[in-house]
């Protein structure tokens, strides 16, 4: 079977995205000693280099230390081939299952394994597949469970002992997945359906200047909105934020070609703002925000963008060598990217998406004013009363019409012959849109 | 004996339940002592997270007071249904208060109904049955598992229903409820892996009058199945639903709210103009009663069918 | 085929629930003369006394009348065998149907009969079935249409030309049903799921006493409550209301024992705080309130009750028969409820259900005073912001624990094979419960 | 050609939305005369509830104007997908922007990708798909209804989307997407009666280096076969769900509050007290900004479920 020519291959540098199982994660690949952490398990990466997107490697253990919670294992990958995949249920062959479990009694004392013989078995067999063979073979009521009740009994074992991970990369319906499970908080509870409607209402594409203000989604709305405007297309962003450093992880994981990241220009919300009103204003540093906005830490220079500063290793392009001249010389990159953004706030935007933490209301005051008639606006809150009160100002102004306050319901399925549901639990808060046009 | 009517005072021997938090809170029993692993007679003494309680002291104190415990309080509150199926002991998956009310009101469950319910798991909806029911209706309950049929016929009797209800073991997907029942029940209720093979049962056991039907199940496919036997038996008036209940959470929260209106003032004038307290500080908090959905949401219980098996339907 | 002995006859003086497929309504059986309309049908009732209930009647075409929206219809009812009561689709024996619809036009030419004739079809056969199959029979299109696309026509036309009505005694059940379809505002728009749930919530059973306030639902809260509380038991109910006059339809038509409807005690909320306050004021009439509570309209003799004068041709057992004396000697029925409604709130009550228009706030202020530690509250209200508040003011309190704010979502499935899905529409509003138990 | 790009100005032959109310929009063509039933070529009015527009008039407005019509006014706005959606001339059930907007995430459509779309049905979707993939990708829709695929090829070409779409008048269940598309999509989405028998089409259509696949579906046994068929031919990441947007009513509302405590003063001091006044009038109103559930809520639109076609899978 050839590799496809298309299917890139992994970089030093790049973020890529660490899947076992169902569990993904989000890992920067910064240099050949780099490793990643699931659980228990430390992964080396070294072995990834060159290897193309999409492909799986067995976790081969290296080490065992014992740790508080348990043994530490320390795992080299090795690339594998897709014959080596196969699910746990074909392997063990299980065929004989209880009509029901009406004969099952929980005493604790079902598998005859102690977790001492289970640990030992870990260490000499590393197949997951073996591991619970074994784990079956010595369960006294394995196979007297019902088949569902086996099929959820494999899962939990095979989730703890799946030895294969598998190496993607990054696009931004793998990226909102991993930031919402992981912390909802860091990307201000953005859940993917509203994700995915932010972009369809803001009309963002491959034409057209958008605005953006968000308070903080660790990239992911700038990166989305970018992903909708395309490589080598006229769209353009202009990404407002209120710290003096734009929070960009999930824009530098897309690796997006140059000329597209160029077209994203981050701006610090006052210090445009006060640029754009008062013409250029090459004295003021970007500090002066900072005394109000304490959410995000000052680093060493603050004078200084340092996107990278979080993880000095990385070795992809440096933004910052768009500027003609060396640091602390000419005009800094913020100045730059102040002057860039004042420009299309002149000229006027083709739609408003603010994702803020603070009250949309007075954000919303001072950013209409640089949208165009006939264009749409989208605010995402996650506290409703603060939207109820924008929505009644909104519609009282008359500048903005086709008013809507929405939310939504998300449900997963299990489908499954003959055990088909919608999934037990379900994320409660979608967060909320509030969405419009403009009027001349 | 704490489960039958409303009392004001604990009197030893009944369920109590002891309420920390809206998150904590234990079904324990008033008694002095109890026998430990050993086989010794020794204090009752319930631990919880805000220290203990020696169970003696609260024996004749009014419910709905307050109980010190060793390391903070608790609230002492008489059982209902709707607290004890937060508290029992689970020996199955059990159903919760807002499938039970919907399948209570559908049942049309008033004193004096006969009520058939298949499983009795553990007794969650029993006791809902049990206090819609009673003084004057019966609840048969069968369940497949001997062991847990005896220990719900054991706790019915404790909580004082024993009058109101008989206890089965049978396995009534292929037995059916005995031919005692037949033509005997208002109201027949089935959480079984295989509704529909007790369907045929359900309809024998309904009154020539008529009655209504549910089954409780978590997969569409036992739904889809029952509803082909119900359709086949003549019952009509067959429909299926969910119910979800959604708590909100109720808090103060301080929201920020930013100025802008000052960057449009020339920043040399800053500090010359009466407004400079304002600028320095543009960003404020606000206070507001929010309200919000928890972060996790039931998405699924199960699917409830419910018909209506219409008066004089020949059974032969 | 027997009539079950068990099974109640129709009586005159019955409220009867007339159902027609899915269509359900309830109608007063007041005198032989009583007819009933469904849309362009009128129905003479007659033929109905001392059916038994559950019984299916045919609507026999007497005469019609060409009125402004097309023909009405007077028809007399039949008795009829459940022989009668064939599927449509059986009688019709429709097997053929197309694969898909991809070779329909929608033309509106695809039925060859005109309106005019369809209309005298129906003069001159009642029978629905003949009607469709004449349809049918001169349909170009619905031979090719999909056996779901079929399904869907049958059962439109089916409802349209449906002959056969129903009759069955009043339940909960059914009442809540026609009453939230009908106009979901006369009952403060109490849904099911949550109308079963302040059952619930309330422990509302055969012993106990339980204060209800309710501004208004045609009587079903009290009604469902007194249903819960039972016949032959110890239960009894407080049923506070803010009008001259308590709201009480859904209670009459359930005809409960004599003994039950006594242990429901209906007092005006404003004279009975009064009077519980400062004793017996048997000089006070119940008139005072109502200069307050407009929404009730005043009888002619506004210092009597009159529950029955708005359809005064009913001849059940009237309450006020129990009262000892003649009217306007004695103690009038309102001082008697009054007293006894006093008695039992300082004996105090096992439960507290307030179902409010107004802000349940100070309402729960006058009434909690009146419930015994360790008792559950359920405060119903459509608006969520009010109960917010009076969350908060409980919380605060400290007077009620185990505090819960819900509301439901409630969705019905159509379950038929290969066409399983949720229902396409949702009612939007459950309205909120406040839940609680009082504290010593 | 009012689709492809923001512009500024009404030019002739845009579609134009002119809103009237959250209720009440059309899409009009601008266009100064329109031939009627008798092939007369007659000035271009528009009807609405309003009174009428002369579309002439609105050539060479601004986008978000407000237009005069005779017995009121409205606005102009620029077509997008989303107004579009609910204003076009429906010729089947469509699907809505919640839908629609999980579907272009999922299948990750974005400037450059190839799409294929059956059935294109009212080309709802088409004008979501086509809006994320111009000026670098390019849309394949197929539908097995002749009159549909030409009337969406047209409509495509009066909005400006010819050179990114192609438009089918095929029955793909039974003949697949064409050799021509063998291996050459990113994504494809399905939406039809049996998306299981279009599921290996699907397979051969997508790229070898993998790709994403959606079908939506109003039955569960369409998904369930769906899911059976993609099991089979090694697609992964299989996920159904159900999106349903909500949307909130906001209004200012007027509640009453009720004074009770009045009524503990003895009524004989009513007319002495000060505060006579109030007890005449216990009942004040409040004033409250709500936001409640409109009395109807979509419970139900489709099934989506989604899927992976890994790489390097073989499709010989």
């Amino acid at each position: 079977m050839s590799t496809d020519v298309t299917t890139p291959n992994i970089q030093l540098g790049d973020y890529i995205v660490i899947q076992r199982q169902k569990y993904t994660k989000l890992q920067k690949f910064g240099s050949l000693d780099a490793t990643s952490t699931l659980g228990k398990e430390t992964l080396e990466l070294k072995s990834l280099l060159d290897q193309p997107y999409g492909s799986t490697f067995k976790m081969c253990v290296k080490e065992t230390k014992s740790g508080k919670r348990g043994a530490q294992r320390h795992h080299t990958l090795e690339l594998c081939s897709d014959t080596e995949l196969r699910s746990t249920r074909e392997v063990l062959g299980i065929s004989s299952s209880g009509a029901d479990n009406r004969d099952i009694c929980d005493n604790g004392e079902a598998q005859a394994l102690k977790s001492s013989d289970i640990e030992q078995l870990r260490e000499a067999c590393n197949e997951s597949s073996k591991i619970i063979e074994k784990l079956v073979e010595n369960s006294k009521t394995f196979h007297t469970r019902t088949e569902y009740s086996q099929e959820k009994y494999l899962l939990k074992k095979e989730k703890k002992y799946f030895e294969f991970v598998q190496i993607r990369q990054p696009t931004i319906r793998l990226m909102v997945d991993i930031f919402y499970r992981q912390d909802a908080e860091k990307i201000m509870g953005i859940r993917v359906d509203t994700l995915s409607q932010i972009i369809s209402y803001s009309g963002v594409c491959g034409f057209g200047n958008y605005l953006l203000y968000e308070s903080g989604t660790n990239g992911l709305l700038p990166a989305a909105m970018m992903n909708s405007i395309g490589a080598d297309t006229e769209g353009t962003l202009v990404h407002m934020h209120p710290g003096n450093v734009p929070q960009k992880q999930a824009l530098l994981a897309l690796k997006l070609p140059l000329e597209q990241q160029q077209r994203c220009v981050s701006v610090n919300l006052y210090s445009v703002l006060r640029e754009f009103y008062q013409g250029e204003t090459t004295s003021v540093s970007p500090a002066e925000p900072s005394a109000v906005e304490a959410e995000e830490t000052l680093p060493e220079t603050p004078t200084e963008e340092q996107p990278e500063a979080v993880e000095p290793s990385t070795k992809k392009p440096k933004l910052d060598e768009a500027p003609p001249r060396g640091n602390n010389k000419g005009p800094l990159r913020w100045q730059l990217e102040n002057k860039r953004a004042t420009t299309l706030m002149h000229e006027k935007f083709d739609s408003l998406v603010v994702a803020a933490k603070e009250h949309p209301s007075s954000i919303l005051q001072a950013l209409l004013p640089l949208v165009r008639p006939s264009r749409p606006i989208v605010v995402f809150s996650t506290c409703k009363e603060l939207l109820q009160e924008t929505f009644m100002e909104l519609k009282t102004s008359g500048k903005v019409t086709a008013l809507h306050l929405t939310s939504n319901w998300l449900r997963t399925y299990q489908i499954l012959p003959n055990r088909t549901h919608p999934e037990v639990n379900m994320s409660g808060n979608s967060g909320y849109l509030l969405t419009g046009f403009t009027l001349k | 004996m704490s489960f039958l009517k409303p009392k004001t005072h604990i009197e030893q021997g009944d369920i109590v339940i002891l309420y920390l938090s809206v998150n904590s809170m234990h079904a324990i029993e008033a008694v002095p002592t109890i026998v430990n692993k050993k086989g010794e007679t020794i204090q009752h003494v319930f631990q919880t997270n805000y220290g203990s309680l020696k169970v003696e002291s609260i024996i004749g104190v009014e419910y709905g007071s307050r109980v010190e415990l060793s390391k903070g309080w608790a609230n002492v509150l008489q059982p209902t249904p709707e607290l004890w199926t937060q508290t029992l002991p689970h020996r199955t998956q059990i159903i919760y208060t807002p499938d039970i009310s919907m399948i209570l009101h559908q049942l049309e469950v008033r004193p004096g109904a006969v009520v058939i319910e298949s499983g009795t798991g553990s007794g969650s909806l029993s006791h809902y049955i049990l206090r819609a029911l009673k003084p004057t209706g019966h609840l048969h309950t069968f369940d497949f598992h001997e062991a847990r049929a005896d220990q719900a016929r054991d706790e019915f009797k404790r909580h004082g229903f024993a009058t109101y209800v008989s206890v089965y073991h049978r396995d009534v997907c292929n037995l059916g409820f005995s031919t005692e029942l037949d033509g005997a029940a208002d109201a027949v209720f089935l959480d079984l892996p295989a509704p529909d093979l007790a369907v045929p049962h359900a309809f024998k056991a309904l009154k020539l009058s008529g009655g209504r039907f549910c089954s409780f199940s978590p997969c569409i496919e036992q739904s889809q199945r029952c509803i082909q036997e119900l359709t086949k038996l003549g019952f009509n008036e067959i429909c299926s639903m969910e119910v979800l209940q959604q708590e909100s959470v109720i808090k103060t929260r301080s929201l920020p709210v930013i100025d802008l209106e000052f960057l449009k003032l020339p920043k040399t004038n800053e500090s010359s103009t009466p407004n400079a307290e304002e600028t320095k500080t543009p960003k404020e908090l606000k206070k507001y009663l929010t309200s919000s959905n928890p972060q996790t949401l039931p998405g699924h219980t199960g699917f409830l069918t419910f018909a209506t098996l219409p008066p004089n339907i020949p059974k032969a």
